[in-house]
């Protein structure tokens, strides 16, 4: 059981008096692992994104990282570096991922001083996460506007590897970027796992994605789970039939679009 | 049969700054061809240019004609004669429609505008709602723009074009904003419609799978070019231009889990960043020292019209 | 009284914060006010006459090579006044809009950041502060503590206050939002790292920007409030008492007047020109 | 849409009551006190004094001062002056006709002009707008006092055309003698409404569904009124409204400057005197002017925009 490095549990979101946008979503990541949040917009996806970072509060519903209860705010600046050094997040746009007055290497060394590195220390760990990302030493001088998309979501990802964190979410990390550029973070994310075993949450809207990445999915629709399961179950053999018309819908060699009726 | 779009080696600056170089295209009439390119491609101002939507600091070269008219040299009424036999999709409805009116007066404006049967127009515009899928069309129509949902809107979009039945469709991304399941629906139902209508399609996408699917034949453009045309199901299996195949296989697949995704390494570049030859050569495996200098004219590769130096070796 | 557009500035700004250098109209403001505010600083070194003793046998000289501008009705020397005008012309304005960003721009963070109730309390308090005119609160302020630059300056950096606060908060809520403060929050940094660092830094081009503007609509007003007799008072010297010399005009020496509203002007337009190259406001 | 109008009306009614408050807080606060300036500097014997005093009420405690001036003003009552003995409303009836017709005059001069040039530089793009912007983007630092005194030395001084002092009487005499002074405190407004009408036309259209309603053939005419104008006047409202209700407080410097008796005039010698209901009396008007022009821009915003009656609802 201890190798859950993310658990949900029965969490329900509500905006005041408006309509509920998470039902009673339930699911763990598992060390080393990923689990894919996938559907359209209005799933509440990205809403349980933002409950696991703690940029949202639950209306009720339990959040766990690392086996600690995550549900109310971080109060102290030493459980905010805990949960830091536990879970990390990669947005979604690349124009906004980064400071955009920083340079590279100083949003990686704010990055790694958080866990406490000493100054002298920083640089080289600095320059490892770049590596491991698949940047240069160049890259650490430039400012983010000097920068492609897709080398900023690099970045981002470095700067969420910094404080070594059990879990990674990745709040469509990858859907804004170019077809060629998406294959190389994604190859980067699969590498990353292999060799550092972090886990991830995966929040995207893409099929192909999650075939690539997950080993989990969760399928969400209006806020609810509509099917569960590791993915070559849900993707091979959907049982939910909204599960087959996301598999329908998404372009393939071969495909052709069906009207919905 | 004679073409009903030709773009012949189309060159667009803007300001200082290289957009298009030498893209030649043809649409016949009723024919659906898609333009598949990342960003910088150039893709979205080739479209740009046909419907003559450019900045004033725009500069072209080369020819565009659609039927009988030179595009590039139109001006005053018959710019606006021209434009009226094309439908224009953008990506965004949201920001293509003018928020501040009914859908209804959106729908019905041409009409209003030209003097004819606004009732005719609006009952055409029903029609063509109802055909794009959406239910209860007479309540949308007395709705703002911002009561709809994107995939509800776009349909308006495009049956704000389509009932006008013009002979030329462009649509540049139109349903790159919308939901999977929207977007399979939108694409299904706008294909049907203009088969029937018998209007040609020019579709900009950033989607291969997606282009093929409704377009007879597809483009790829990267850097400002058109590097290879074939028919939609030659592209998908018989790809010949590295860039093509490389764009190909980084499409991660929905089957099967890989290891590792075959990727070029490296991002795409915009015509701006590209020297006189290959705009591919940096990040292509099989470059020569020649692709870095010139690009070769288009060559006939089985079914496949193809800019590269290597066609032989690689095909 | 003017009524700052910031309002307008803010449905039109799209804040880009694209550093192309300031251009020749941005480098030609800055020239401008750096000359007036030399003036300001070296006024004993550079005015040729003191400001306020004149010649009573000569009035309204006109222009000569002692007097460069003519004398006033009182023989006054009118460039020396208009010299050591530019301290007190400018010194108003500095403090109005100093006072008003110090309580505006914490205000503005702490409403972003907190949003939900605290910004709407915040907001509902500053849309009050909204509605009473500047000149209305430097009226009171000159019956409660006299006439003077003093009560002036405070009243209008109270009515300045909302105006900055209200832009501010709506710039600090556009980059609150942006995800690159999300993913610092969640990688564990302290909320007022967040926002002085990152926050505020990036802000810090148009919050300059605004201040410029800021700083030329506090010149205006407060020449205003000169003009009427409830800042500067009339012996001393000050831009905004110098345009008001209306018994001059009526006599035909509009030469001192005409002077110290050229300065004004151009002062002024130098502080609009410089805030929106600063802010990025103009380039798009 | 009632919800809302309740909503704003209610916000301006407590606005109005916070503006009273600190403006009594003020004028009690401050040194010195009515009689005093009523007795001037040989002051009667204590008796007088203190019938004096009771008279006008100034030997409650100040809250209770207050109150009972709330409660005149609530049931249509505006006070009396304490210095002339008037009713309030006499004796602020005359400056607000003049304050208020010179800003009304002014508001036309500034839609007239700010709008018109504005459309003018946006339209035409070249010589045109060049000439246009630099002239606006100087009126935008022109205050009115310095407006003031050209228009004085030029058209009154020099060329006689116009008074520099006063009014004169009847409709025509009124026209003349407001005319430089509304162009003295319109230029500067005018110049921001140049500019911001210039730049949210641009806007428009640059915009997207402009490109779309080109690309459907609209005509030129039907383009620039239903596309262009409708959605550049939200923007162009907003500022108007927020610049001439400034104006009923900005008047006074005109007012000064051109002799003219208006509210300003009368409240910087009422304040000095003490005299509160007046005060107050002109400080409602002042706010109260600010609070319905913005209601009033508001309103016409969301007639033309539908996504702002949805904000409001």
């Amino acid at each position: 059981m201890n190798d859950v490095v993310l658990e949900v549990e029965h969490l329900v979101k509500r905006y005041g008096d408006g309509p509920v946008v998470v039902d009673d979503v339930s699911f763990r990541v598992r060390r080393g692992r990923t689990t894919a949040l996938v559907g359209e917009s209005g799933a509440g996806k990205s809403t349980i994104g933002g409950i696991v970072t703690g940029l949202q509060t639950a209306t009720s519903g339990r959040v766990a990282v690392c086996g600690e209860d995550r549900t109310r705010v971080a109060r102290s600046a030493r459980e905010r570096r805990r949960r830091g050094a536990q879970l990390q997040l990669v947005p979604q746009d690349p124009a906004t991922t980064l400071d955009r007055s920083q340079r590279i290497g100083d949003a990686l060394a704010e990055a790694v001083a958080l866990g406490g590195t000493p100054r002298t220390d920083r640089l080289p760990r600095v320059e490892e996460l770049a590596t491991q990302v698949g940047l240069g030493p160049t890259h650490l001088e430039l400012t983010p506007r000097s920068l492609s998309g897709g080398q900023r979501q690099r970045v981002a990802i470095a700067r969420a590897l910094a404080t070594s964190p059990e879990v990674i979410v990745l709040d469509e990390a990858v859907s804004a970027l170019d077809v060629s550029v998406q294959a190389q973070v994604l190859n980067v994310l699969n590498a990353l796992q292999r060799d550092l075993g972090t886990a991830y949450l995966f929040i995207t809207h893409d099929l192909a994605v999650v075939r690539q990445v997950a080993h989990d999915v969760v399928v969400l629709r209006h806020g609810r789970v509509v099917e569960h399961g590791a993915v070559e179950q849900v993707l091979g053999d959907p049982q939910d039939d909204y599960t087959r018309l996301l598999l329908d819908s998404t372009p393939r060699p071969g495909w052709r679009p069906v009207a919905l009726v | 049969m004679t073409a009903l779009l030709q773009v012949d080696d189309l060159t667009l600056d803007l300001g200082d700054t290289p957009i298009l170089r030498g893209v030649s295209l043809a649409v016949r009439p009723g024919e659906a061809l898609g333009i598949v390119g990342e960003s910088g491609s150039g893709k979205s101002m080739t479209l740009r240019t046909v419907a003559r939507l450019l900045p004033d600091s725009a500069r072209t070269g080369g020819a565009v004609r659609v039927g009988d008219r030179d595009v590039l040299g139109l001006r005053g009424r018959e710019l606006r004669e021209h434009r009226r036999g094309l439908g224009m999709v953008f990506q965004d409805p949201r920001s293509a429609i003018n928020p501040v009116h009914t859908v209804g007066a959106f729908l019905v404006e041409r009409a209003r505008d030209a003097g004819q049967d606004t009732a005719a127009a609006r009952e055409q515009a029903l029609t063509v709602l109802r055909r794009m899928g959406m239910t209860d069309p007479e309540r949308r129509m007395r709705q703002h723009p911002f009561e709809l949902s994107g995939g509800l809107l776009q349909r308006v979009m495009i049956a704000s074009v389509l009932m006008e039945r013009p002979r030329l469709l462009l649509a540049d991304e139109p349903t790159t904003a919308l939901d999977v399941t929207t977007q399979a629906d939108v694409l299904a139902l706008t294909d049907e419609l203009r088969r029937e209508m018998g209007a040609a399609l020019v579709l900009v996408t950033h989607d291969l799978d997606l282009a093929s699917a409704v377009c007879d034949r597809i483009a790829v453009m990267y850097g400002g070019r058109v590097l290879e045309t074939a028919p939609a199901a030659t592209l998908r299996d018989d790809a010949v231009h590295p860039y093509t195949r490389a764009l190909l296989a980084s499409r991660p697949p929905l089957d099967q889990r890989l290891t590792e995704i075959p990727v070029a390494p490296g991002s795409p570049v915009p015509a701006a960043q590209t020297g006189p030859g290959c705009p591919f050569v940096d990040r292509c495996p099989v470059a020569l020292p020649i692709c870095g200098s010139a690009l070769p004219e288009e060559r006939l590769v089985g079914a496949s019209r193809v800019r590269c130096h290597r066609v032989e070796e690689v095909a | 009284m003017t009524v700052l557009p910031f309002t307008a500035a803010r449905r039109l700004t799209r804040s880009r914060t694209r550093r192309t250098g300031l251009g020749v109209s941005g480098w030609a403001a800055v020239v401008v006010l750096v000359l007036v505010a030399a003036a300001a600083v070296l006024a004993p070194l550079i005015a040729p006459y003191d400001p306020n003793t004149g010649d009573l046998l000569h009035p309204y000289a006109t222009p000569s090579a002692d007097h460069w501008l003519g004398t006033d009705g009182t023989g006054r020397d009118v460039f020396s006044r208009l010299v050591y005008g530019a301290r007190t012309s400018l010194l108003g304005p500095a403090a109005v809009v100093l006072a008003a960003l110090l309580l505006g721009v914490p205000l503005a963070l702490v409403s972003a950041w907190r949003g939900g109730r605290t910004r709407i309390v915040l907001g509902s308090v500053l849309d009050v502060m909204f509605a009473i005119p500047g000149l209305l609160l430097a009226i009171l302020a000159v019956a409660m503590f006299g006439p003077g630059l003093g009560a002036a300056v405070i009243a209008l950096a109270i009515a300045y206050l909302p105006y900055v606060a209200r832009l501010a908060t709506t710039a600090a809520e556009g980059e609150r939002r942006l995800p690159y403060v999300q993913a610092l929050s969640v990688q564990g940094h302290g909320a007022l790292r967040v926002n002085v660092r990152h926050v505020l830094r990036n802000l810090s081009p148009v919050l300059v920007g605004q201040a410029s503007v800021a700083f030329a609509y506090a010149l205006i007003d407060l020449a205003s409030l000169s003009f009427l007799g409830l800042a500067v008072q009339a012996p001393q010297a000050d831009w905004g008492v110098l345009a008001s010399d209306k018994d001059a005009l009526l006599k035909g020496h509009p030469l001192g007047v005409a002077s110290a509203s050229v300065l004004i002007v151009v002062t002024v337009l130098s502080l609009f020109v410089l805030g929106s190259r600063v802010s990025g406001e103009d380039r798009r | 849409m009632r919800r809302f109008l309740l909503r704003r009306l209610l916000g301006a009614v407590v606005t109005l009551l916070i503006a009273s408050i600190v403006v009594y807080l003020c004028v009690y606060l401050s040194p010195g006190s009515p009689e005093q300036v009523l007795f001037g500097s040989r002051p009667p014997s204590p008796e007088v004094q203190a019938q004096v005093r009771e008279y006008l009420g100034l030997d409650q405690s100040p809250v209770l001062r207050y109150l009972t001036w709330l409660g005149h003003v609530l049931s249509g009552d505006l006070g009396t002056s304490l210095i002339t003995q008037q009713p309030v409303s006499s004796r602020i009836a005359d400056p607000a006709l003049v304050t208020l017709s010179l800003v009304a005059y002014a508001a036309v001069l500034i839609v007239l002009l700010g709008v018109g040039s504005g459309l003018l530089a946006a339209l035409r793009p070249g010589p045109v707008d060049a000439g246009v912007t630099t002239l606006t983007s100087v009126a935008t630092a022109v205050p009115a006092f310095v407006a003031a005194g050209v228009l004085i030395s030029v058209f009154a001084v020099q060329l006689g055309w116009f008074p520099a002092y006063g009014q004169g009487d009847g409709v025509v005499g009124w026209w003349h003698g407001l005319t430089l002074p509304a162009v003295a405190l319109a230029i500067l407004a005018s110049g921001l409404v140049s500019r911001v009408t210039r730049a949210s036309a641009r806007q428009e259209l640059a915009s997207e569904h402009v490109e779309t309603a080109r690309m459907r053939g609209i005509s030129g005419g039907r383009l620039l009124r239903s596309h262009v104008l409708h959605n550049a006047a939200p923007s162009v409202v907003t500022v108007i409204g927020l610049q001439v209700a400034g104006l009923v407080a900005g008047a006074v410097v005109v007012e000064q400057a051109f002799g003219l008796n208006g509210l300003g005039g009368l409240l910087i010698s009422s304040v000095q005197q003490k005299d509160f209901p007046v005060v107050q009396a002109i400080a409602l008007v002042v706010v109260g002017a600010f609070v319905l022009l913005n209601l009033l821009a508001d309103l016409v915003v969301m007639a033309l925009d539908p996504r702002a009656r949805v904000v409001a609802r």
